[in-house]
């Protein structure tokens, strides 16, 4: 899993990797001429949740899955939402409290469609996508990684 | 026919655990000998008969072959690489 | 209408400035410890909105009030919403086809609020502040701009 | 009362116009003499008539006094800025 966030050649960019996020890069992959409205969803982890606190998450995922799942939801928004660009990007492996796990940003031509498809995507990768959050395993990765999954 | 078939003729397949799966069964992954014309669904049934873990969280299991969601009476392959996707967290 | 868009010192970052918005610092701003969720707008002026090229569009403001209604409206979504940190930067002068006019950011602890506050200010300050389009003054400004106006 | 001694003290107030209005007024201020216990309303009423532009926009136009929106019925002061906003397009 020492794949990194490659910069996309076409108008999706669809990354999974253990780096820390490319926010600047992914909010400027999504500015254009063509996009009125640019929504960008940046997922957080949070440190505190009442009184309890999280020094950090570990995200584990079936790799090769997952980028599919990705791929299949970003064409399914697609076909619902006229997308000009599109990002979606979730990190793997320990994500310290404050840093970025996920980043899922539209570029449409009016702002509605920006915001429905940006909500209706990331609820969708986190039902759908599978990947898995585990507080536990944060910094005590017991099981191998496999340098094939990606 | 495919019962009498199948109990002559085995297929094998690996099973892809993940995240509390994989942390109750202790494993990531499994080699398994099915019967041919043996379904998903069938699959989870032969392991969550043999690892209690896998019966505990058998509701909440999706399953996968070949890294796409079908349902439990799919047809499986010689060679295919079926996933138990427990409810995912990601985000 | 000489000001920029001075780093903000508190919680909310709101601005209206000739200067081009500072994107990267304003998602920046947003991210932290105690928000799980970051929704971020940006508005872009199109170049094409169907066969008719737009090369550009001039925004002019009432700034004095225009100020105080969105500060007005940056305290009615915290109100409304758990909000960490807001955003609200308007650009005005001449902004050129795919620059950005406008941007919105919430930082809330979780994604639903984001997302609905950040909508909410978006289409409120697009009906309540005094802000004013119009293409046809863009690059041909022919009325004195007032140093006095913020 | 009030009607009385309007026309006798005039108070002055500071008029702004922005986008259509300033186009078609021509004009982006203007200084304006108003009676004593004019209203906002009463003060839109006589530039409505002094300029068919503010005529033509009138059902559009929201007011402002010193910054922020008010309701047609608020009494004016000596030195108030007044401001004729139509339909706002920012963003």
């Amino acid at each position: 899993m020492t794949s990194s966030f490659h910069k996309p050649s076409g108008s999706s960019w669809i990354g999974l990797a253990e780096d820390p996020l490319p926010l600047a890069e992914a909010h400027q992959f999504l500015l254009g001429e063509s996009a009125g409205g640019v929504c960008l969803f940046t997922g957080v982890v949070r440190r505190w949740t009442g009184d309890v606190e999280t020094p950090g998450l570990n995200y584990e995922a079936y790799a090769t899955m997952a980028v599919a799942e990705m791929e299949r939801l970003a064409a399914d928004a697609s076909t619902r939402w006229p997308v000009v660009r599109l990002v979606l990007l979730h990190r793997l492996g320990n994500v310290d409290a404050g840093e970025a796990s996920v980043v899922v940003g539209l570029a449409c031509p009016h702002r509605a469609d920006a915001f429905e498809a940006c909500r209706w995507l990331i609820d969708t990768l986190k039902t759908e996508v599978p990947i898995w959050k585990d507080e536990t395993e944060y910094n005590r990765i017991t099981f191998p990684i496999e340098p094939t999954m990606l | 026919m495919m019962a009498v078939a199948a109990s002559k003729i085995g297929i094998r397949v690996n099973v892809r655990l993940f995240s509390v799966l994989r942390e109750a069964v202790g494993v990531s992954t499994m080699d398994i000998e099915a019967p041919v014309g043996c379904t998903a669904g069938g699959l989870l049934d032969q392991l969550a008969a043999a690892h209690p873990a896998i019966h505990r969280f058998r509701s909440h299991i999706r399953l996968a072959v070949n890294a796409s969601y079908v349902s439990v009476d799919v047809v499986l392959g010689d060679g295919d690489e079926i996933a138990l996707i427990t409810p995912t967290s990601g985000g």
